[in-house]
């Protein structure tokens, strides 16, 4: 039996049969017979309309497009704008396309540091011309990320994180119709961050969420992502493509670009639980700040508290979220809580734990004044943090 | 018919479902549920990937002609998998052994280490976009001397609803895939192979059993001819009929090419035009309801475009159904009209507007669209410049119609459209695993056993280990109920009462063993089953239907009524003397209503005659 | 001006007013005039129905029942009986009641070993011929909790945990609605661990939570509980008290009594956030477990993967839930996945992160043998963890 | 009447909205809205908490004689505190600033530090059941010798829209409430200290104004009667008028008790019957709706239940008031019947029915259920015993009817319904912020300025001091609009459009600014204004207004009209002399339809008079 030998794994030897079909046999039984030229990859090229607005597309490793050499089964990851309007031809109706390879990660080693290069990039593109910001993202941490360059960058135009839950390399993928909203989204009124990620489990329409209010809410459906605190800011309806926007959104303009791209990446965030020993909380002397995901309105276990004192008093900046993700955190209507406050812990209003976190590496990133930094984390910058929780939220 | 002449070349794949606890990728059940049931909907688009060459697959592409929105039914015995809105769960071990065993049974090799592929089909059937289907052994030889190519593990498809609208109950029930190779040169032979399969399949006891449980492809060709597969035979007896019928397209289509060359037929491709004009007044409802109505002219194909090619079949069908992918209803040609509300003035108008010849035949197509016409004459030119081309019989994918034939559904695949799953962990299989997998009794070797061992007639014991109540049968004699009793309710009662309409579907097996329980603590008699089983087919419980019997008619009673029938038919008896049992025996059944035993009617009714006989 | 003095507060003398109002004056300018004899509580008796089914209410400090003294202003949690009936007097109608004090706490500071000593509580009220039992509780750690009696206690009668949002000393408290769906629950065909409160923001009915299921989503609104990855075990609406239970929920009378007491505290729930450092989880060594709540399908980052590799070679057990708290780990998809699988984590399925932490401690506590506590830890033992997840949640 | 001699002793309490950018406990705006806008709804009930005496309010526990669903409406510009789904934000900065500035204006004594309170009210107006009250300040002193005894600051309820249904637009916008002591002795006393207290509210210039926004309660007692609430009277002209039907009822009722005890009159409980049946063939409507009717004798009350002790009210009106609270529509009684269908022959055997005697009374109850038909008749039994008693004059809290008369709304709130809202913390009101407080020019100071400084005539700057509009006039002199051209606008044009029936309120303070600009620029000219308005209140902008107005009229045009008019009137012109001016001026402004300034028409028309004049 003839077949292309693929890969070795797990001692066995992967070989593609003539049907298609792979099978592992022991790597004694093959026998070499000759190695195939690289298949010649057939160039392509798109052209590209230019009296359509300019779009940046930043990729940190999420995949837009990918392709399949059915003769050996690999997928390859593709990122020019050529590869990526070959699989996805619409997308060469809405804009014309600049693209910038950032990285190559796997979202969950996103870091502090490649938000900074992300945001300079972004920042590059806007003063370049771009009318607009694709960033192609791993769904994992993209809340994240879309929190931190909200906090990095004032912008005029759209910068929409976008990802796919199913792989590009499918025909059920997602990938595909997010893009198309995205870039619908990115060429829009929209002025401010957002991630824009399929609304349902149906491929009807995308929904427009603000970067800092955003959490991914399941592990792997196509409607992982979900505004939380505040209702969506818009939504694109697919295949029209026509972008709502909700009357609070910020608007294509209102900002002037501005780049503040210091973080302080010695923050923590750290989720309470009932026992949780105090002796968890000696692993953050010396940090900066830490954001606390307490229960309910905002509480840990009174034993805490000493712990929390001595952080806040060696200069430690303590912001109280809570947990439940919905909901304001009010520290006046419990003694645990006005203990908390007692001891220097500041209430985070109505912040997610997430957006709290990365807001705080932003704050103490470029506010040096400890009560400075403190009222700023309590103002909102970003939309992040509302003075009022509306009904049916 | 020489088929050895014709030289017949015909493999088959066998696609079975197999009866396990859970579907082959996530953990629900195997159940197929009614529409009407369904708990959810979504809506998707699927679309085909890019390969490494810049191409998509040509059965893909074929599918994506039409932008389609596909529609899926969930139920609560559905999950995100199904909904590809989970990855999948590790490959069903069940399953895998059911294949292992089947493996072993037609004496294949298996995969020392089997991975799962993706298998690129965006027809809509899979949520995903494929199917995942894995290599689990190879080679294999039958007594018979044919051969086994390969045995696959696949994950069955949605159903479909209708249109684009899909169920997803089915979609991923383990499935195996048995390939023969293309080692049968007669249609019987064909059929034989598949019925040998199929009995060895269901040997195992762990494969499904009733209507789209099984499903046949056969690949046929024949000298000069192409490879074409015939998909979705469901029925075992039509099996050589198909093989018949595809010769017989293939034998047709080589003649038609060899008259068209004489003629110097050719396709005029300059002569597409839009004729919708030409229509207006047309009393025609396919034509007046087209937006655009577009024609062709096929130089020297008058005659032969309307030629049977298959029973019910024509070059024309062969054309429509190219055309149809571009979401036309078919084609109308010349060799066919008028009809179908077309006039003779009419056709007589196209032709002269055509400048359409004697030898000529005209294509009509009617659009939804410009851009649907267009397509759909593209088409036609496609299928007739094959019709007239070296190799006029296109490799196929075709599905068989009612009677046999069959009509065309896709280019057969491409080989290489699968890639690795990567969801998805291999799975070893070493030797001790393999050394473990029992083998089975066969169904043959187990009619000569029930033949032995109950002493039921041979051919009735191989009606019996050929029957879906199988497994009925088995646990029935496992439940301690008389082999016999089992296997007279199941083969001939029930076969009887379903003659006589009662949907014997809805007695569920626990019904069977209720019904036979009760017969064996006397709680009714064997005679009352047919009651019986009317009665739960029509509804009722089997306690119930129990209950509702006809009243049991005490020994007491029972003589009495024999009193009476003796009383009113003295003569007869007379002069009949002890031979009026048997035909008396009736008489007093049918007044009981089957609520008595035989033996106890029979009893009853000599000492009544006998008494008769008595000299007074 | 004359008033009754109240307390001490931030420096200044609370007086009440005879118009109702307090003031806070400076102590200075205040005399006394006289002590006035505590106001006589009227005690009240009401007769219980004792044809009704018996109930035990189990207080761990979430009150059903406030007393206010006008006079005063105080406020006084009430918790016998009689109290109860008179403040909510409806229960009367569904019941007879037994009143066990367990605790007063604020829920935050519930710990393990209460939780041992309510398990206990309840098993002997069972063992002792109550048809059900209703478990006060604050509302922050009423999930965990309720997780926690699910393990501890195998139960033929339905464990009710009830709560309120707003305090029992308001008209417009939830408590009294929550603890009388509460009651139609206990004495209803439910045969498990539940959480009994509000659906929405309506006083029309409440939801049957499955203990091992169920998660504070909210802040402050009275439906803040709700049904993670399964649909909700029941309803009860209000006022009629129809009690409604899912097919899947566990009837009355399938288990029979058994007391599984043992926790092992010594675990902890960590949620990774990007930039997390490895030190951070140098502070869990010596635990017994921890699961992480990673990112998507649950991951961390790669760094973090040596020192959890450090943390299973010394047996502590490590698994994997995921941040997002809807869906299914799976560490089979993406290589860092396969990663922390080699390093010894395992897949915590579709259980919520704190469900998890709660289980592993009773797993741990019950199970010494490594393997075998980690495969209960990956089986569902009490409706935790499902092998299917089902269209829509 | 001497009200000295009756023992007349009144006070009141004054209820302001403050006009703060955020609601006092929550940071919506204090935006009142239209029911049709709003964006959500839901539903609660509320119960009386228990009190550490085991006992519940007894105006809470009226509210709880009916199981009532509440039902609210939600905008996006209220949010979850509003719902009682969000522990209260802190006291509203703003708000209390704006307290201790009247605090200061009345010579009080601020609290050192301020509690916020929850005060019992369970009618469904307070979501939370409760309405958060603060004592601000104490202790203050009038020019005129009055007293204010506290100022509280408080939210404001929701607005009932009807029945059960509240709108939350309203609900917690702050409401500074002033009390007085009950130090007045005169109806006029009152009014006066109402009108007063209402300039010196508004002098802060940081007070809501327009209808709804402030509210008066008066409490009045005479001797021998009881302190009684009248609620709600918006009208600042009827609290006099109030306060007389209040002296007068608790007269009458003292004299009807004197009455009933000379006659010996008893409330017969024993009487009370279910009479059904008597009316099961009636006409009355009311009486054939209700499941259940019961009846009660009031023995020796004939007469005077149906007597008037204020206009419109009777005895029978204050029972009716009270078997209402069963959720009954009302009472008949006897004093009254026949009427409302009810026929003298159903009255006749009702009486004789109930065996009541001439001197008597019969009370009769139509109730949905027997509940409420018992409910009722309670009511009636303790609302008549009250009339026999010692203190026929129940202390209660009333509700102000159209024309000053007033209805029982429930018993006057015990003292102690009041308890510590833990969620907000107290206020410290030290001397750095006390000493910073600064009092603003009263209005009647600013009238007399305006006066001097504008040249405006002194009763019209008082006028203007006391309007609605004194913000927008202080906002025009700032931008520069001469004094004079916006009071006049102000106070005379706005107020004739309005008597014409023009919606002047759909004019916005905008609006009026773009008008007076254009005026001042030249655009336009003040004769215009009142066309400029009509537009505006119709519908259009200021800019579509301004642009449809008659077109300018040039000084060319100006001459020839001018011209022709003078030859029309050439004789008038000629009689009168340089007198035509005058009565000529309004014939030319009318012509030109105001859309030439005055002054020119004035110069072109006296030019064209000493022409015509002109010895030919």
């Amino acid at each position: 039996m003839k077949g292309i030998y693929i890969t070795e794994r797990d001692g066995m030897a992967v070989v593609k049969l003539g049907s298609g079909y792979n099978i592992g046999v022991p790597p004694k039984v093959c026998t070499f017979v000759e190695r195939p030229a690289p298949a010649a990859v057939k160039p392509v090229d798109v052209k590209q309309d230019s009296s359509l607005p300019n779009l940046s597309i930043v990729s940190t490793g999420g995949t837009i497009a990918s392709r399949i050499d059915y003769r050996t089964g690999s997928v390859t990851s593709q990122f020019n704008a050529s590869d990526i309007l070959v699989a996805i031809p619409e997308l060469a109706e809405i804009a014309n396309y600049r693209t910038i390879p950032l990285a190559t990660i796997l979202s969950e080693n996103m870091t502090p540091a490649i938000w900074q290069e992300l945001a300079r990039a972004i920042h590059e593109e806007i003063k370049g011309g771009a009318k607009g910001i694709i960033v192609t993202h791993g769904t994992d941490t993209m809340a994240y990320s879309a929190a931190a360059i909200s906090f990095m960058i004032d912008t005029p135009v759209p910068i929409v994180f976008v990802g796919s839950q199913r792989s590009a390399d499918r025909p059920s993928s997602d990938n595909a119709m997010n893009a198309v909203c995205a870039a619908a989204a990115a060429t829009s009124d929209l002025g401010e961050v957002a991630v824009v990620m399929h609304a349902s489990t149906n491929d009807d329409h995308c929904t427009i969420h603000r970067g800092t209010r955003v959490r991914k809410m399941h592990t792997s459906r196509r409607d992982a992502f979900r505004s939380l605190g505040i209702p969506p800011i818009g939504k694109v309806e697919y295949p029209s493509r026509t972008v709502t926007l909700a009357p609070d959104t910020v608007r294509r303009g209102t900002h002037k670009l501005a780049l503040h791209d210091k973080l302080e990446p010695h923050c923590a965030l750290v989720q309470f639980f009932p026992g949780m020993s105090p002796d968890i909380l000696r692993a953050f002397e010396g940090y900066k700040g830490i954001v606390i995901s307490g229960t309910g309105l905002g509480h840990t276990s009174t034993t805490l508290i000493p712990q929390l004192r001595h952080l806040t008093g060696a200069s430690t900046v303590v912001v109280m979220t809570s947990q439940c993700m919905n909901g304001r955190v009010c520290d006046r209507v419990y003694d645990t809580g006005r203990d908390l406050l007692d001891a220097g812990v500041i209430e985070g209003g109505d912040m997610l734990p997430e957006a709290a976190l990365v807001k705080m590496m932003w704050v103490l990133g470029n506010e040096k004044d400890g009560e400075k930094a403190k009222a700023l984390m309590q103002a909102d910058l970003k939309g992040e943090c509302n003075r009022r929780s509306a009904h049916g939220l | 018919m020489d088929y050895k002449k014709a030289g017949l070349v015909a493999g088959i794949e066998i696609h079975q479902q197999l009866d396990t606890a859970e579907k082959l990728f996530c953990h629900c059940p195997t159940a197929l549920r009614e529409t009407a049931e369904h708990a959810g909907e979504f809506s998707r688009f699927l679309r085909a990937t890019v390969s490494e060459m810049g191409e998509i697959d040509r059965a893909a592409k074929e599918e994506m002609k039409r932008d389609r929105r596909f529609q899926y039914y969930t139920y609560d015995t559905t999950c995100l998998v199904e909904d590809d809105e989970e990855p999948p769960a590790p490959m069903n071990d069940e399953a895998l052994s059911v294949c292992l065993t089947i493996g072993k049974m037609f004496s294949m090799t298996p995969v020392p280490q089997v991975h799962t592929m993706r298998k690129l089909v965006i027809d809509g059937s899979n949520t995903s976009g494929f199917q995942r289907t894995a290599l689990v052994a190879l080679n294999g030889t039958l007594p018979n001397g044919g051969e086994i190519e390969t045995i696959c593990l696949e994950e069955e498809a949605a159903q479909r609803v209708k249109d684009e609208v899909f169920s997803l109950d089915r979609l991923g029930i383990p499935l195996i895939e048995i390939t023969t190779s293309p080692c049968m040169h007669t249609p019987e032979e064909v059929q034989k192979m598949a019925e040998y399969i199929g009995m060895v399949l269901r040997s195992t006891g762990k494969v499904k059993r009733g209507i789209g449980t099984i499903r046949q492809d056969v690949n046929i060709s024949i000298a000069q001819g192409a490879r074409v597969e015939v998909k979705g035979v469901q029925e075992l007896d039509l099996i050589a009929e198909v093989v018949r019928r595809e010769v017989q397209r293939q034998q047709n289509l080589l003649a038609t090419r060899d008259e068209l060359k004489g003629r110097g037929a050719s396709v005029d491709t300059a002569s597409a035009q839009d004729i919708t004009t030409l229509f207006k007044d047309t009393k025609s409802t396919v034509l007046k309801k087209a937006k655009k109505i577009h024609a062709i002219i096929l130089k020297g194909f008058a005659g032969l475009v309307g030629r049977e090619i298959q029973p019910e079949r024509r070059l024309g069908s062969e054309m429509s159904d190219y055309a149809k992918k571009c979401g036309v209803g078919g084609i109308f040609h010349t060799d066919e009209l008028p009809a179908y509300g077309v006039t003779a003035e009419e056709v007589a108008s196209l032709k002269t507007h055509m400048k359409a010849g004697e030898a000529d035949c005209v294509i009509i197509v009617a659009g939804g669209s410009e851009k649907q016409a267009v397509c759909a004459i593209g088409q036609v030119v496609t299928r007739a410049t094959i019709a007239l081309s070296d190799k006029p019989v296109p490799e196929e994918t075709r599905k068989m119609l009612e009677t046999g034939s069959s009509a065309y559904m896709r280019p057969l695949p491409g080989a290489a459209r699968m890639y690795p799953e990567t969801d998805v962990l291999p799975v070893i299989i070493d030797d001790a695993r393999w050394r473990a997998v029992t083998i089975p009794e066969l169904l043959t070797a187990r009619a000569d056993r029930y033949a032995k061992e109950y002493q039921i007639d041979l051919p009735y014991a191989m009606q019996l280990a050929g029957s879906d109540k199988l497994p009925l049968f088995e646990r029935a004699i496992k439940e301690g109920i008389k082999p016999k009793l089992a296997a007279f309710t199941i083969l001939s009662t029930a076969t009887e009462l379903r003659r006589d309409g009662v949907d014997v579907r809805k007695i569920s097996d626990d019904a069977y063993l209720a019904t036979w329980h009760a017969v064996e603590k006397g709680q009714t008699v064997r005679e009352a089953i047919p009651e019986l089983f009317r009665s739960i087919a029509a509804g009722s419980t089997f306690e119930e239907s129990l209950k509702n019997l006809a009243p049991r008619v005490s020994r007491e009673e029972l003589e009495a009524i024999v009193r009476k029938i003796l009383a009113d038919r003295s003569e007869f008896v007379a002069q009949k003397g002890k031979a009026a049992l048997g035909p008396l025996m009736g008489v007093v059944m049918a007044e009981v209503r089957g609520s008595v035993d035989g033996k106890m009617v029979s009893e009853v009714l000599r000492t009544g005659i006998d008494k008769a006989l008595e000299p007074k």
